[in-house]
């Protein structure tokens, strides 16, 4: 029966199943050459990686080469698929068998279709950038090859993610992202603190793919497979009590990926890797995976409206947590990646709200990777004008020493904030009006972040670019090399025209992801003109806020002692000191008293009994006295009792 | 009628002759009972028509065996003799429990068991009397055991001259050297050498002490063999009993030979046979 | 009659022991070479049997049987499928490279190399045969003579405990080795009853035996291979023979000896004792359960590098055991696949573990730090060597945990949702480790800590190469080792789980969603 | 006269040999109440040989005599090779068969 059914599998991967409701065809022509996407970075990993010193010199231009020709590759097949007719725009290309087991059987094979040609897009674009805005920052790190190697190695892992067709691949490139991840925080490894971020990264996100594995186990168990078709396919026919479950473990990979709630921890000090790696993986690409994740799995979720809330809820606790952390942050890119927790929060409702939200997620995903990228690498050009420095209570005034940062990074900032026609408006108020639509309590959630994101951001470029200027050194702090502001030139125009151009550029980005996530139009509570005037008001609120506390009045340069509300912000919101008390001291307290144990308990009791044995032997030794005569005397009376055990048996 | 008056006879001797050997203190005595035993054993050989073995159990046993027995006795035992003492914590009645425990069962099966009232006799398994029958019976159907104890006496023999054997690691000393060593290392009175028995003694017999040139009588002049024998005469009866006077005239000149005096006098008081149990004790 | 190739395979590692002895002492460099030497060309006819079952082309390997003890019914009678090749690939593969990561280790220890190489080859050789035995007595003369060897290589060559370490890692398997005497007999017997005296396996898994019988004798098995492969409570030996061994030693062991008692449950048990087997299936899960979690919870609490990868290992036992006696096919095969992959990461992990051993002349975690400056290969490896130990994809590793875990669910729910998090764990572990070893400050002890030498590149690098390459193509192995293990699990009479969503209808309706 | 009488004679003897082994430290006399059991056994080998009329009880004394001597010339080596080092015959004192 097995047998059949993997052999059925096969069938649907062939004739063409149902990824997301449009038919998958077998690549041909330019789309069977989709493997060279993730093969370009590879590639440069593996040379660079396994190069050694001899790749010193042009490791940098090899890194970059690499991503570049990913970026090209990913622009002609993106062509190639608008020749194609709006719904048969999935191609499948089958590369390898992976494996075949007791009747589970996997293909290592790459799905291309309008979704993941989003994101093949933004992550070797924003990627090709960063590339290039890194061989700047990191022009004076003696392992700079070493650093592109992985940051190619990051490309690689999160184009197989994204152009997985099978659960089990995908969760390899989850993992490589994980361990480029790992690799790159922890890069300035002499430091204790990035390497203890490092590995509570992977840690954490290892609790995460608890989930990813769970939810795969549970694929196997109720479909046979992993492979998108066939678990698509069958959605249907599996119990609710099932696909719920499916659908919240995966949840709960992508809370570890993308840094929500209750797995939210590692993001902040994930902040100790290079700016253009925070940038990249923390911002733009890697933590919206888990974003991908859930709307990839729509078949999933659709039918799991139990899952759905969860996701909701977990995206508006943590647009919330970050939104609010990220106003006590004096750190610049914790302050930053506050916001991006907040942000993917926002994407992580949306994703959750169903066919209506799936587009939108999308849609604000990719807005995010441009205005975000842009301010992280915005920030990372203040840190390098500023020898490192991160506290924005020694910044203050930079927008005069350094022009093009500021300018860059003010449409990011305005991008954000949700002004129009920046690209955060777009995206974020659909994600608004869907929630809204949703429920009330969604829709204010959404809302309330809205203002805080304000809030936050016009304190951030309060603090580092305007009033008084607050850093000790003598010369002024300068502007950072061409190499390095032209990739915030090219991001602070997709800021600028991102949203608009997604949303109305052609058919726009809702149609031309509708094959795939499907599509749902939402009545709204209240008229459309209302609900965007109220945003923009609590927009305007936020910023009005913002200026009132740090425009008018003096930046302090010590840390004020702050309301009970700041300094919880100030400390994650306690979440670590959760983790510390709930899991990490009984942990540490568990681990001891294991070792105790193994060594009284069970070692204790083998060595126990040997001990034992030892002393009754030296008990009976004490029986070998030496004495002829005592042993002649035994030895009397073992034949007597020979001689009467032969008797006994003999004698009638 | 004649077997039953020899057993009866004999067999109390041999009873007595292995008490005599348990219960001697003396191994030269406890051999010589041993020797009783079995030459009664030999009668009762010889009475149960085994009279090659009985000649053996003579010629072998008794000739060989115990002389070997009383050679070594000689060689390392005569001046020793057995404590009654028990050393070893309830060996004597451990050792009282399992002879009795041996006793009760071999008797017991003895009575037990279902054996003829009257012997089957030999004459039929001897037609050319006992010594050709066993011969036959040795070089025929035992020809292989035979040969293999004959290997093994022939390495038993061996091996008691490869036991006995001593190499000698150092050069057997000169009576030069003998003479200096006991000159450097003794006590300078014995540097002459010890007392001679029987000088300046009323008789010059081996068993009588010398006398010291003070008068005394030295014990150390006597064979420590025949003390421990207790066959030498006591010091005593051969001391000078001081008169009063003597005292007086030499009460100052002789102060420390008063002393030596007074050291053998003590050793004297004791017994001269002394004890088995304390001279052996000592001299172990 | 064809080449005999299963019989040279052992003969092979067996003359090599003897010449490795026969090597005059104090000639140490010819008798490693003369060593080193008989564990390749033992690799190229391991190489040429696997071709023949990985890709399917006809070496004339066949089943070999030649008479013993006819008396009793033995013989050497020798056999391999896709779980036996799997681990006979595994250790022809690993002997070379501990020979050759033992190069200048054993010359450390003031002795004559030439014996641990000896005794090197003659473990190989007793544990080929026993992945090769298809008859019951033969398997455990050499499961019990294989004690011998490792006993001397523990006990001269290591630590400053090595004699406690050896004598109890002695004392314990010779107790299981003692179980499984009395139940190799009391098999024996039941083949008499049976009217054909015989040790012949697949004569043996044709008995019937009744169920009361068939638990005595299972437990008489399997105490002796939860010993070997050290199953919870019965582990303490491990970790000390692998913090006490060298480590290409302690490499050699649990990476490769120790595999002959989880082979022994898949292999013998399974098939022979198939009622106990599904009886006790349950409570042999919960123990594999506890192996996974306790092993990586004290991982965490130790203090000494080699102590920490020894319980890496139960922990890692703990899965492949719990593979195999979930009884699904995925399970089983990926619990197969782990034993080789785990092989694998484990002679990595303590080869390299034995380099900075060596470097630093401490065992001890605290002793370290910063290493990946001056050493920054070598922190490469290490990582690499982690890495695969907490089974990160692409690596091999990944693969047969994940099939472990999804076929024990198909089975066994709650056991494998908390074996999941035994992923955990093994992030923690590895990483914490490798934290405190190789970044943070650099420590002044470690200054000037000399890289990677050529040797011991050519030591590492096949390893490594091994678990990317079988990582990506994992597909030839498993294919062979899920050949072999299907007729086993029908041996056992388990049903494999169906998918509880049949596929077929939804495909015709053509909406999916 | 009834056999038996020697059959118990040889029991008797036997016993006084096995307590004289077991009561007496000095070796030699030790030794020599093993000749008494051995020549105890010895009478009852006879006996049983005229009860049975086989002269194989003959045979096994002759051989038990012959084996006896071996015996009594390696043991009387060792007990004087002992007395040679240790100055004493007394089988206590070799108690060096212990930890």
């Amino acid at each position: 029966m097995t047998s059949t059914l993997s052999a059925l599998a096969t069938a649907v991967a062939t004739e063409g199943g149902h990824g997301g409701g449009q038919a998958v065809a077998e690549a041909t022509g330019v789309f069977d050459l989709t493997w060279l996407l993730i093969a370009f970075p590879l590639l440069g990993a593996a040379i660079l990686l396994l190069g050694g010193r001899r790749t010193d010199k042009v490791g940098h231009l090899i890194g970059c080469g690499a991503s570049i020709a990913s970026f090209v590759m990913g622009v002609v097949l993106f062509a190639a698929m608008l020749g194609e007719p709006s719904d048969g725009r999935a191609f499948t290309s089958q590369l390898w068998e992976y494996v075949n087991a007791g009747g589970y059987t996997v293909d290592v094979s790459l799905l291309l279709d309008q979704l993941s040609i989003s994101f093949v897009l933004l992550i070797t674009g924003v990627g090709s950038l960063i590339h290039v805005y890194s061989i700047g920052y990191m022009e004076h790190d003696e392992r700079r090859r070493r650093f592109f190697g992985y940051l190619n190695l990051f490309v690689a892992a999160m184009l197989l993610l994204v152009l997985a067709a099978d659960y089990l691949v995908l969760f390899i490139g989850w993992e490589g992202v994980g361990l480029a991840s790992y690799l790159l925080i922890g890069f300035w490894q002499h430091k204790n603190s990035a390497a203890v971020a490092a590995k509570k990264a992977f840690v954490v996100n290892r609790v995460g793919d608890m989930g990813m594995v769970l939810a795969m186990s549970s694929m196997v168990l109720v479909f046979g497979s992993t492979a998108f078709d066939v678990v698509f396919a069958s959605a249907e026919g599996a119990s609710t009590g099932w696909v719920t479950a499916i659908g919240l473990f995966l949840l709960l990979g992508a809370c570890g990926k993308s840094a929500q709630f209750p797995l939210q921890s590692w993001l902040l000090d994930a902040m100790e890797g290079p700016t253009p790696v925070s940038a990249l993986i923390h911002a733009a690409t890697m933590v919206t995976a888990g974003v991908y994740l859930i709307v990839r799995s729509a078949a999933i979720y659709d039918l799991a409206p139990d899952a759905r809330t969860a996701v909701v809820i977990v995206g508006a606790i943590t647009l919330l947590m970050g939104a609010i952390i990220g106003c006590a942050k004096d750190d610049i890119k914790k302050a930053l990646a506050g916001s991006t927790m907040s942000q993917i929060g926002y994407m992580t409702l949306a994703a959750g709200l169903g066919p209506a939200g799936y587009a939108f997620a999308i849609f604000h995903l990719l807005t995010h990777g441009f205005f975000k990228a842009n301010m992280f690498l915005g920030a990372g050009s203040v840190m390098h004008g500023m020898h490192d420095e991160v506290n924005m209570r020694r910044y203050g005034g930079l927008r005069i020493a350094m022009p093009v940062t500021f300018i860059t990074f003010a449409m990011g900032y305005l991008a954000i904030i949700g002004i129009p026609p920046f690209a955060g408006y777009f995206s974020k108020d659909k994600i608004i009006e869907a929630a809204f639509a949703d429920n009330w309590i969604t829709g204010l959630a959404t809302l309330l972040g809205a203002g805080i994101t304000a809030f936050y951001m016009t304190r951030l470029m309060l603090m580092t670019f305007f009033g008084n200027r607050r850093w000790k050194q003598s010369e002024p702090p300068h502007e950072s090399p061409s190499v390095m502001t032209a990739p915030l030139w090219a991001l602070a125009f997709l800021s600028v025209v991102g949203g608009f151009a997604l949303l109305y550029f052609g058919a726009g980005i809702v149609d031309w992801l509708a094959p795939v996530t499907g599509e749902e139009h939402h009545e709204l509570p209240m008229p459309l003109w209302l609900l965007i005037t109220i945003t923009l008001a609590t927009v305007v609120a936020g910023v009005a806020v913002a200026w009132l506390m740090y425009g008018r009045r003096a930046v302090r340069e010590d840390v004020p002692a702050g309301s009970p509300l700041t300094v919880a912000a100030r400390n994650d919101l306690y979440g670590d000191a959760f983790n510390e008390a709930v899991f990490m001291r009984p942990g540490q307290y568990l681990t001891r008293s294991l070792v105790y144990f193994e060594n009284r308990g069970v070692d204790g009791a083998v060595v126990g009994t040997a001990t034992a044995f030892g002393g009754l032997s030296s008990r009976l030794r004490r029986l070998q006295t030496g004495f002829v005569r005592s042993y002649a005397v035994t030895m009397l009376g073992g034949v007597g009792v020979v001689v009467l055990a032969m008797l006994v048996v003999r004698l009638p | 009628m004649g077997e039953a008056a020899l057993f009866w006879i004999m067999a109390p001797i041999a009873v007595l002759g292995a008490l005599g050997l348990v219960l001697s203190r003396k191994a030269v005595h406890g051999a010589l009972s041993l020797a009783v035993t079995m030459i009664s054993l030999a009668l009762f050989y010889i009475a149960q028509e085994a009279a090659f073995l009985g000649v053996v159990q003579i010629v072998v046993y008794t000739g060989a065996i115990m002389m070997l027995f009383l050679f070594v006795i000689m060689l390392v035992g005569v001046d020793s003799s057995d404590s009654r003492v028990e050393t070893i914590r309830n060996q004597r009645a451990a050792a009282t429990l399992a002879v009795l425990g041996v006793i009760v069962l071999l008797t017991a099966v003895t009575v037990r068991a279902t054996l003829p009232e009257e012997p089957a006799g030999l004459t039929q398994a001897t037609p050319d009397g006992n010594v050709a029958a066993i011969a036959d019976l040795i070089f025929g159907t035992y020809v292989w055991a035979f040969e293999v104890v004959a290997a093994l006496l022939i390495t038993a023999a061996v091996g008691a001259m490869t036991l006995t054997h001593r190499e000698r690691i150092f050069n057997r000393p000169t009576q030069k050297e003998l003479s200096i060593k006991r000159f450097s290392e003794g006590a300078p009175g014995d540097a002459a050498g010890l007392p001679v028995p029987g000088v300046y003694a009323r008789h010059n017999a081996v068993d009588t002490p010398a006398l010291l040139p003070d008068g005394t009588p030295s014990e150390a002049s006597i064979n420590r063999v025949l003390v421990a024998r207790g066959a030498a005469r006591s010091t005593e009866e051969f001391r000078h009993r001081p008169t009063p006077a003597d005292i007086e005239a030499g009460a100052t000149e002789t102060r420390s030979s008063v002393e030596g005096e007074g050291r053998l006098a003590s050793d004297a008081d004791e017994p001269a046979a002394g004890d088995d149990d304390t001279t052996g004790g000592e001299r172990a | 009659m064809t080449f005999p190739w299963l019989t040279t395979l052992i003969a092979l590692p067996a003359l090599g022991a003897v010449l490795t002895a026969l090597v005059p002492s104090g000639r140490g460099t010819l008798a490693k070479q003369v060593a080193t030497g008989a564990a390749l060309v033992t690799l190229v006819i391991g190489a040429l049997i696997s071709i023949q079952f990985l890709f399917d082309v006809d070496m004339g390997v066949e089943a070999e049987t030649y008479e013993w003890i006819p008396e009793f019914g033995a013989s050497w009678a020798l056999d391999v499928n896709g779980i036996s090749l799997a681990l006979v690939a595994l250790t022809v593969l690993a002997t070379p490279i501990v020979a050759l990561a033992m190069w200048h280790e054993a010359e450390d220890e003031k002795r004559d190399p030439k014996a641990f190489f000896a005794l090197l080859l003659a473990v190989e050789a007793l544990t080929l045969t026993a992945f090769l035995a298809q008859d019951v007595l033969l398997f455990y003369v050499v499961f019990e003579a294989m004690l011998i060897p490792l006993y001397f290589m523990i006990g001269m060559y290591g630590g400053p405990q090595r004699r406690y370490a050896a004598v109890k890692f002695l004392l314990y398997n010779l107790v299981g080795g003692l179980a499984m005497l009395a139940a190799v007999i009391g098999l024996y017997v039941q083949s008499i009853d049976a009217g054909d005296p015989s040790f012949f396996l697949p004569d043996l898994v044709a008995l019937d035996i009744d169920t009361t019988t068939q638990w005595w004798l299972f437990l008489g098995f399997m105490l002796a291979f939860a010993i070997k492969a050290p199953l919870w409570p019965f582990h303490t030996w491990l970790p000390d023979a692998a913090a006490e061994a060298t480590p290409a030693n302690a490499a050699f062991l649990s990476g490769v000896a120790d595999k002959v008692g989880t082979y022994g449950m898949i292999a013998l048990v399974l098939p022979l004792f198939p009622d106990a087997s599904r009886d006790a299936a349950p409570v042999i899960v919960v123990l594999a359960v506890v192996s996974i979690i306790y092993g990586a919870l004290l991982a965490i609490g130790q203090t000494d590098m080699k102590r920490l990868i020894g319980y890496t290992s139960i922990s890692h036992f703990g899965f492949i055991v719990l593979g195999i006696f979930a009884l699904t096919g995925q399970a089983a095969t990926g619990a197969t696949f782990y034993m080789v992959n785990h092989g694998l990461s484990t002679i990595a992990l303590f080869v390299v573990v034995g380099f900075l051993v060596s470097r630093r002349g401490s065992r001890q975690v605290d002793d370290f730090g910063g290493v990946q400056k001056p050493a920054p290969k070598l922190a490469g490896v290490f990582l690499f060597a982690g890495l695969s130990g907490l089974a990160l994809p692409p690596l091999s590793t990944f693969l047969s945990e994940f099939l472990v875990i999804s076929g024990t669910f198909l089975r066994y729910r709650p056991a494998a949702i908390v074996a999941t998090l035994g992923i955990v764990l093994s992030a923690l572990y590895i990483l914490w480790l490798y934290q405190r070893t190789m970044t943070g400050p650099v420590r002044p002890a470690v200054e000037g800590m000399p890289d990677l030498r050529t040797r011991e590149v050519a030591v590492v690098a096949p390893l490594i190469a091994l678990l990317v390459v079988v990582g990506f193509f994992p597909k030839p192995l498993t294919d062979a080792i899920d050949e072999a293990v299907g007729p086993t699990l029908v041996e056992v009479g388990v049903e494999e789980p169906e998918p509880l969503a049949p596929v077929a209808e939804h495909v015709e309706e053509g909406t999916g969603r | 006269m009834n056999p038996t009488n020697y059959l118990v004679l040889s029991v008797i003897l036997f016993s006084i040999g096995a307590a004289g082994v077991l009561v007496r430290r000095n070796a030699l006399v030790a030794f020599m109440s093993v000749e008494l059991m051995l020549n105890a056994a010895n009478l009852a080998f006879v006996t049983f040989a005229r009860m049975h009329g086989n002269l194989d009880g003959q045979i096994v004394a002759f051989f038990v005599m012959v084996v006896a001597a071996a015996e009594v010339v390696v043991g009387l080596a060792i007990i004087v090779t002992i007395f040679r080092t240790r100055r004493s015959a007394s089988v206590d004192d070799a108690s060096l068969l212990k930890l």
